[in-house]
């Protein structure tokens, strides 16, 4: 097994390991949690394959990606905690399930 | 100046009647289109006496009319013209309630009624008989009879759409296209049906009795002496005489014709009412022009003296048939009846055939067409037609006591003791027509039979069956009690009163369950279904169901799985 | 200046909404109004001058910086691309127009205006990326501002919603991300132009092509992953509902198609499509009923987002065999797209308008609608007509060639599929459209003493926008004729 | 663009500019309105006149045509001899429907909804008309069924609505098997334009004969809803909820026509001598001749004297289709005639309808006892139309059944003559017995003397029209024999679509 193909196989068991937990807690900080798990599995992927060029110097390239992605996640992070928050102060819960689909809507103020 | 008359001026002639009706119709001009309709029909009196022989096409009116203007339909042009004339004048001497309302419909009728004579294309001709016979629906309903006028409406329309059917296989073969065996049968068919209502032949005269008897006199006149002819032209037009079609037909016909002849006579001597009586005459006399269109459609060269023979029999009919109508109106108007009697008995003996009488030369015609029929017809009917002329003669006597024996009118004052001028008028008329017509007949066919008639075998022909008919009548009159026995045993309309009675009945019922019902409201029904709204209730469990965060990450776990597989064996 | 304009089209494209963003959110509200009109105002020019180069020169590329690949970003251009820019920059004109009547100058909605450019700037970066990384940006910058946007209100509910449509975009985000890293893993490159020369059959790409797939369809809610999408779309606030259903699902759309049809040919394999092609008929199906049982207007409108979707998968079934088949296919999904951008926005857009002057959204509360609002009633029903696919609407076109596209490759049932949709849509818009010409509710005329009549902006842009998408039909051809422009050599086999 | 060109683009595009003018001006402005839409109805009947003209002028390669590119089809227009007849009709009888409609609506609501809509469906009437292929056709008829929508529902009352669902309920899966048919015909055979003696190859008839039938059966199944063929009728008495102008025109005229037409145009100038060899005609024309049967049955029931009509109507609709079906040049002729016979009789009783209900709120035929003493000119006019449709002479009734029983025989289909014969006398036993009531029983004491004093029998703007249609229907059948004359017209082109 090469070093590329065992970064993919972890990378791929955070990644379902994330999606699980997703689904399954109903908390919206593990689930945001989960997803970040999820995306540091994508991420050892992308670190892995940036072996596949051989020689010393791995490929760049995912490099950049990761970092891209990173920076992606930690900002929709941010953004997601800050709305868990603000549902936890609205609704004095942070959980969510399909019972919170509610359809009603009046345009306040 | 008149020979340069085109026949379509003839045609507008005979519609003159139509801008009386018209008038009728406008408040404006209706006193003086009511006034103008005695006068209707003499432009097509004119007409027919003026307009010469020949042939005009119509392109623009209907789908192509063609007028024509021959013997035949100049005799019945002038037929009609006489007594639709003479009806009106007596529709003027005696004004049915609401006169304006029946002049209108009676000129209507007349319209048609004379302009079908001009015409021999079948759809002009329909158009016209259409024209003359569903407006005649409200001269026999005038009276408030409505079970007459159902009667007349039900045949008429029956019999219309048996024309039109007709209709269709003649006009197919007016295109130009080939009709095979089968179809043309069907066709002729079709007509002898449909004509065949309009002159009450046998089975299918079941409104002639009671729409006689119902129509105000005037009415009654024009139904029994010109608009029932109207059949009798329609089958001299059409009916495919003289060729190989219609022998087949003959036979039947001819059976028909009898039948009728002698149901007429017998069904009508038991008849209580003089209109009635004179209504099964009519049947039993057309059954003798059947009679001899039977024999021309059997031998096709016959057919041109049937022909003859029909049309001058049903010019004889026609007037002795209207002047008995409207004598048995003036009798009844009247307080000293024995004038009157008289007076009928000159229509009735010609009816019979009595020497001298149009009748004698009619039957003459007629024993001639007939006597050319083939085979065993020939001897048969030299049998049976003086039997009819018995048969007639009853009835005129059945007829004549009636007439003479009916009790005065209830309240005199109300109405007319006298005929008066204008009604005195219209019946002299049609009387010196039935003496006159076939004397002045402008033939030689006629000129030939009138002085044959006159011959002493045919004078011993013409008077015997009077004769036994005569003392027949003094037998049964002696013999009182089978007039009791059988006056009344058969009501006017005989096999057709139990179907009458049933759709009488079926209407009241029906009036009066429209007048018990209220008018229905409407309900509002829900969107869905009940079986529906469950199933809808259904989906929405599920859909919660896929709106859990379990349901979605199985569902995309299941799905990448799938397309991981998919990928794997491609 | 004209010259140089049309060169640097692609970039202005894309830049003009995003240069306008920042600006708005600096200038606040009063200003970021202005802004937002003169940006969508910009950008009609631009886009059309766009589709309409493409048409003359065919497809365009664009290096961004002069870089080229494969570190920099090429932007893109064929006829696909210029329609689906053209559809957002139309649809957003009126969204814009719209949202100046609906938010006014409430502060509390100062946030829109940026978040919108934002969005909008996302969609057209999206819609001309060169590469399947940039696409995976693009699609983290889509969902994120329109989430943002369904949470824009505050209020309880469009949170939660917002909640919900944010991590499943992120988790429809990653799956994609993973298939991207495992493509260049694969074949060692993200451009889109050189995939489609190096993709071969090949295990890993398959696979990569499929978890990419899944994220998408996540992204797109083709049922039975449409979860997250009749909150989020019918809490949000009705401009932003617009945009959502209009666009933003053909954002994940569009990428799907990008893959499947132009870079994958190779590797179309006849599995993956059925499977789209049967989900897509389920959500047809499934979706309509749940739309026809709705009490809500927005809620409605939502779930005929999801049946219309539905549609857009049909596409990749009735592409694969090649041939006319598939050319009639890729023209009758695009063109379906964007007549339903056009007529689900002026849906959202009436909705949002009823909601607003009468503060409800039910739908037993909307009887004689069309006397008290008529132009709305009319918008809707119009709408509508697109959404039944009866002519002369957008809709009939793109179905019409669908159904095409499906007695060609002798898939009839496919055909089957679309007709009983649109029945079914049918179904659920004349349950709402139906009462509009009934008697009043007494509710409808209190509320409507309250609220009077609402701005003829918003009234009027959500008719135009339906009254456009009526008339595609019959005006669409040159729009069909620009979705063939350097079409993927699979569907451009055969030219109509 | 010539002339004659414009004109054609006019006349399909005028009633459409009228419907936006007249939603604009919207409720309140009901002089405007009134206005806009006679100047709009009259402006479309000339320029369907002058497109007409040019039809009658030109031979089939001269007709006026216009058009653009859509699909691989085209959207096009073409003013031909059957179109133009089919436009005429429905321009003329919008033009008087309108003065009819402004009396009959002068005190309802939501007028500008009413005649906007109203408009949109002449339009797509004549768009209809006027189509020259398929897909135009198609465009055009799903159009007027949904136009049509808010005119049956608009009372607004639940039974309206009920009405409005059913009606969709059969029109819309119609439009899906129409659309279905019409994509796969195009794919069998390329784009179909509408060409007298049919545009379908010959060939197919040997290469294709199931396909050939089974479009066909779609083909019948969309246009069938609208011709009211059993057992896809349903809708039409259920649309009668409708006020009365709607009845008049688009379920007498325009909407049902559009179907019967329809059927004309791809029989006739689709399928052409395929249909008879494929058989399929054949089984049209009995479906067809036991409507005929079916609907006058159904009407002898109704006591709802719009039900009575409606039921009639889908009974004289099969005519139109019957004649169309016989491979009989003379039979065709009639069923087209009949398009244009059956317009003008069909209106005028649902006028009168309206004018009866508006003027003495009758409905149900057990209350016309004596109507004719108090509304004379409009029972007049009634009954007129009614010996029309028995078929009495001369009304133009006749003349179609004239020639579609004479057709028949020349189709060898001498079993079309029984069922003509049977119709017409249920025709009759339908309608005699309101003509009965109306004039020959004993009104109501307050309608014994007529209308009161001074003041005419109801609002002259629909007695007016009911007159004018009446006439127009008398007219057409004394003067069958004319040039111009629908059963005339009819006859030319015929003539055209049997080079046969």
């Amino acid at each position: 097994m090469s070093q590329t193909d065992l970064y993919t196989l972890v990378g791929s068991a955070l990644f379902v390991i994330g999606l699980y937990a997703l689904m399954t807690r109903p908390h919206l900080l593990h689930k945001v949690l989960a997803l970040n798990i999820s995306s540091s599995g994508v991420f050892f992927v992308l670190v892995g394959i940036a072996r596949r060029v051989g020689g010393p110097v791995p490929d760049p390239l995912p490099h950049a990606m990761v970092l891209t992605g990173i920076v992606v996640t930690v900002s929709s992070t941010a953004f997601a905690l800050a709305l868990a928050k603000r549902i936890y102060t609205e609704t004095g819960t942070a959980a969510l399930d399909a019972a919170d689909v509610d359809v009603g809507e009046s345009l306040g103020g | 100046m008149v020979t340069i008359l085109p026949a379509w001026m003839a045609l507008a002639a005979a519609l003159v009647p139509l801008l009386v009706a018209a008038g009728c119709a406008l408040p404006a001009t209706r006193d003086v289109a009511r006034r103008m309709l005695v006068f209707a029909a003499l432009p097509a009196l004119a007409a027919a006496v003026l307009v010469p022989d020949g042939t005009s096409q119509i392109d623009w009116l209907f789908v192509g009319t063609l007028v024509d203007f021959d013997a035949t339909g100049r005799a019945f042009l002038a037929l009609s013209g006489v007594i639709w004339t003479a009806a009106a004048l007596y529709a003027a001497a005696h004004p049915p309630q609401r006169p304006t309302w029946f002049s209108g419909w009676f000129a209507l009728a007349m319209a048609g009624n004379l302009a079908l004579c001009c015409v021999t294309d079948p759809a002009s001709f329909y158009t016209f008989f259409a024209m003359m016979a569903l407006p005649a629906y409200a001269l026999v309903a005038h009276e408030g009879d409505r079970s007459a006028g159902r009667a007349y409406m039900a045949f008429t329309v029956v019999g219309e759409a048996l024309l039109v059917c007709g209709f269709f296989v003649v006009g197919a073969a007016a295109f130009g296209i080939e009709l095979g065996p089968v179809l043309g049968s069907v066709g002729i068919g079709l007509l002898l049906a449909a004509f065949g209502i309009k002159i009450g032949a046998f089975g299918l005269h079941g409104w002639m009795p009671v729409s006689y008897a119902a129509a105000p006199t005037a009415a009654a006149a024009a139904l029994a002496g010109s608009m029932s002819k109207a059949g009798v032209l329609g089958l001299l037009r059409f009916l495919p005489g003289g060729e190989r079609e219609g022998v087949a037909f003959g036979a039947v016909v001819m059976a028909f014709g009898v039948a009728a002849a002698f149901y007429g006579a017998i069904v009508g001597v038991m008849q209580t009412k003089p209109k009635v009586v004179l209504a099964y005459s009519s049947i039993s006399q057309f059954g003798l022009i059947t009679i001899a269109l039977g024999a021309g459609l059997a031998e096709p060269v016959v057919w041109l003296l049937a022909v003859t023979a029909a049309t001058v029999y049903a010019v004889h009919h026609g007037l002795a048939k209207a002047a008995l109508f409207i004598g048995e109106d003036i009798a009844a108007r009247t307080t000293r009846r024995w004038p009157a009697v008289v007076g009928l008995a000159l229509p009735a003996v010609a009816l019979a055939g009595a020497p001298l009488t149009s009748g004698a030369v009619a039957k003459l015609v007629l024993k001639e067409a007939t006597g050319l029929a083939p085979g065993a017809w020939h001897g048969a009917l030299e049998t049976l037609l003086p039997v009819t002329a018995v048969g007639t003669t009853l009835l005129m006597a059945r007829f004549l006591y009636l007439v003479a024996t009916r009790k005065a009118p209830d309240a005199p004052g109300t109405r007319a003791t006298a005929p008066g001028m204008l009604g005195a008028g219209s019946w002299m008329l049609l009387l010196a027509a039935v003496t006159a017509t076939l004397w002045v007949w402008p033939s030689a066919d006629a000129r030939y039979a009138v002085e044959k008639s006159l011959t002493a075998h045919y004078l011993w022909l013409a008077v015997w069956p009077i004769l036994l008919g005569c003392i027949a009548a003094v037998a049964v009159w002696a013999a009182g009690t089978m007039t009791r026995r059988f006056a009344g045993a058969i009501p006017p309309a005989d096999m057709y009163a139990p179907v009458l009675r049933l759709a009488d009945g079926a209407a009241e019922r029906r009036d009066r369950s429209v007048r018990e019902t209220p008018a229905p409201q409407a309900v509002p029904t829900p969107v869905a279904g009940r079986a529906g709204s469950a199933l809808l209730d259904r989906a929405g469990v599920f859909e919660i169901g896929f709106l859990a965060w379990a349901t979605a990450a199985s569902a995309a776990g299941a799905l990448t799985v799938l397309l991981l597989l998919l990928a794997a064996r491609g | 200046m004209a010259e140089w304009i049309a060169r640097q089209l692609p970039a202005l494209v894309v830049l003009v909404p995003f240069t306008a963003a920042p600006l708005a959110y600096l200038l606040g509200t009063g200003f970021g109004r202005q802004i937002a009109l003169i940006s969508a105002l910009l950008s009609q020019p631009l886009a059309i001058l766009l589709a309409v180069t493409v048409v003359r020169e065919g497809e365009l590329r664009y290096e961004v910086g002069g870089w080229g690949g494969p570190l920099g970003i090429d932007l893109v251009v064929d006829g696909f691309t210029a329609v689906m820019v053209l559809v957002t920059t139309v649809v957003g004109l009126f969204v814009t127009v719209y949202a100046l009547g609906y938010f006014g100058n409430r502060e509390r909605y100062r946030f829109f205006w940026p978040l919108w450019l934002f969005l909008w700037g996302s969609l057209h970066a999206l819609f001309l990326s060169g590469d399947i990384f940039n696409l995976y940006v693009c699609l983290e910058l889509v969902s994120m501002s329109a989430v943002a946007l369904v949470g824009l209100t505050l209020r309880r509910e469009a949170l939660v919603a917002a909640m919900r449509y944010m991590l499943a975009a992120i988790l429809g985000s990653l799956f994609y991300l993973l298939g991207v890293a495992l493509i260049y893993g694969a074949f060692g490159s993200v451009d889109m132009q050189t995939l489609r020369e190096v993709v071969r059959s090949d295990t890993t790409g398959q696979a990569a092509l499929a978890l990419m797939t899944v994220g998408l369809v996540l992204k797109t809610a083709l049922f039975p992953l449409h979860f997250w999408l009749p909150p989020a779309h019918s809490n949000a606030p009705s401009p932003v509902s617009a945009v959502l259903s209009a666009l933003v699902v053909k954002g994940s759309f569009y990428i799907l198609v990008r893959l499947w049809v132009d870079v994958a040919e190779p590797m179309a394999f006849p599995g993956v499509s059925t499977v789209l092609g049967v989900l897509g008929s389920t959500a047809i199906i499934w979706g309509s009923i749940q739309a026809f049982r709705q009490q809500r207007l927005k809620m409605l409108v939502a779930y005929s987002t999801v049946a219309q979707i539905g549609y857009l998968f049909l596409l990749f079934p009735l592409v694969t065999g090649g041939g006319q088949a598939a050319a009639d296919a890729w023209m009758g999904g695009i063109f379906h797209a964007v007549s339903h951008a056009l007529a689900k926005s002026a849906m959202f857009l009436a909705a949002g308008t009823v909601l607003a002057r009468f503060g409800h959204d039910r739908i037993d509360g909307l009887g004689g609608l069309s006397r008290r609002a008529p132009v709305t009633a009319m918008a809707f029903g119009l709408a509508g007509v697109t959404m039944m696919g009866l002519p002369p609407s957008g809709g009939f076109v793109a179905k019409w060639q669908m159904i095409r596209a499906s007695i060609e490759s002798g898939e009839w049932w496919w055909a089957a599929v679309v007709v009983t949709g649109g029945l079914l849509a049918a179904a659920y818009v004349f349950r709402v459209v139906g009462p509009f010409f009934g008697r009043e509710v007494d509710d409808l005329d209190d509320a409507d003493l309250n609220a009077g009549p609402s701005p003829w902006t918003m009234e009027s842009a959500a008719l135009v926008l339906a009254i456009g998408a009526l008339v595609l039909g019959i005006v669409g051809q040159p729009l069909l004729d620009l979705i063939m422009v350097s079409a993927p050599a699979l569907v451009a086999g055969v030219t109509p | 663009m010539t002339w004659e060109t414009t004109a054609l683009v006019i006349a399909v595009t005028a009633p459409f500019v009228t419907a936006v003018l007249i939603f604009a001006l919207g409720e309140r402005r009901d002089a405007a309105r009134s206005g806009v839409n006679l100047a709009g109805a009259a402006l479309t009947v000339a320029a369907v006149v002058t497109a007409a003209g040019a039809a009658v002028a030109g031979a089939p390669d001269a007709y006026p045509t216009a058009g653009i590119a859509l699909l691989d089809i085209g959207f096009g227009l073409r003013a031909d001899l059957l179109g133009v007849l089919f436009a005429v009709i429905a321009g003329v009888l919008w033009l008087i429907t309108t003065v009819y409609a402004i009396g009959y609506m002068s005190r309802a609501s939501d007028r500008a909804r009413f005649f906007g809509f109203f408009s949109v469906c002449v339009g797509s009437a004549i768009g209809i008309a006027l189509s020259a292929n398929l897909l135009t056709f198609f465009i055009f008829y799903e159009t007027l069924t949904l136009a049509t929508y808010p005119l049956v529902v608009h009372s607004g009352t639940p039974a309206a609505l009920k009405g409005g669902r059913t009606y969709l309920t059969y029109a819309l899966p119609a439009g899906g098997a129409l659309a279905v048919g019409v994509v796969w015909l195009n794919l069998l055979t390329g784009p179909v334009e509408f060409a007298a003696g049919g545009s379908l190859d010959p060939a197919l008839a040997t290469t294709h004969p199931g396909s050939l039938v089974a479009i066909f059966a779609l083909l019948m199944l969309g246009l069938g809803v609208k011709a009211a063929l059993f057992p896809l009728h349903g809708w039409l008495p259920a649309a009668m909820v409708a006020p009365a102008p709607v009845s008049a025109l688009l379920h007498a005229v325009a909407v049902v026509k559009a179907g019967v037409f329809g059927i004309a145009r791809v029989v006739l100038e689709v399928y052409g001598p395929l249909g008879p060899e494929l058989g399929v005609t054949q089984a049209l024309a009995v479906v067809a001749g036991f409507t005929i049967i079916f609907g006058s049955v159904r009407a002898l029931a109704q006591d709802d004297f719009k039900k009575r009509l409606a039921f009639s109507t889908v009974a004289q609709l099969s005519y139109i289709t019957l004649g169309v079906a016989l491979a009989s040049p003379i039979a065709v002729a009639g069923g087209i005639a009949h398009l244009a016979h059956h317009a003008a009789m069909k209106i005028t009783m649902f006028f009168t309808a309206g004018a009866v209900a508006e003027e003495v709120k009758a409905y149900r035929v057990s209350e016309f006892d004596g109507l004719g003493r108090r509304m004379p000119l409009t029972m007049a006019a009634f009954s007129l139309a009614a010996i029309g449709i028995v078929g009495v002479p001369p009304v133009a009734g006749f003349t179609s059944k004239w020639l579609l029983g004479i057709g028949s025989i020349d189709a060898g289909s001498g079993w079309v003559i029984a069922v003509l014969g049977i119709s017409s006398v249920l025709n009759a036993a339908y309608f005699f017995p309101i003509i009965h009531r109306a004039w020959f029983r004993t009104p109501k004491p307050e309608w014994a003397h007529g209308p009161a004093a001074g003041r005419p029998e109801g609002d002259m703007r629909m007695i007016v029209p009911l007159v004018i249609t009446a006439a127009i229907g008398l007219a057409m059948g004394v003067f069958a024999g004319m040039d111009l004359s629908p059963a005339s017209w009819a006859q030319t082109i015929a003539g055209w679509e049997f080079p046969w």
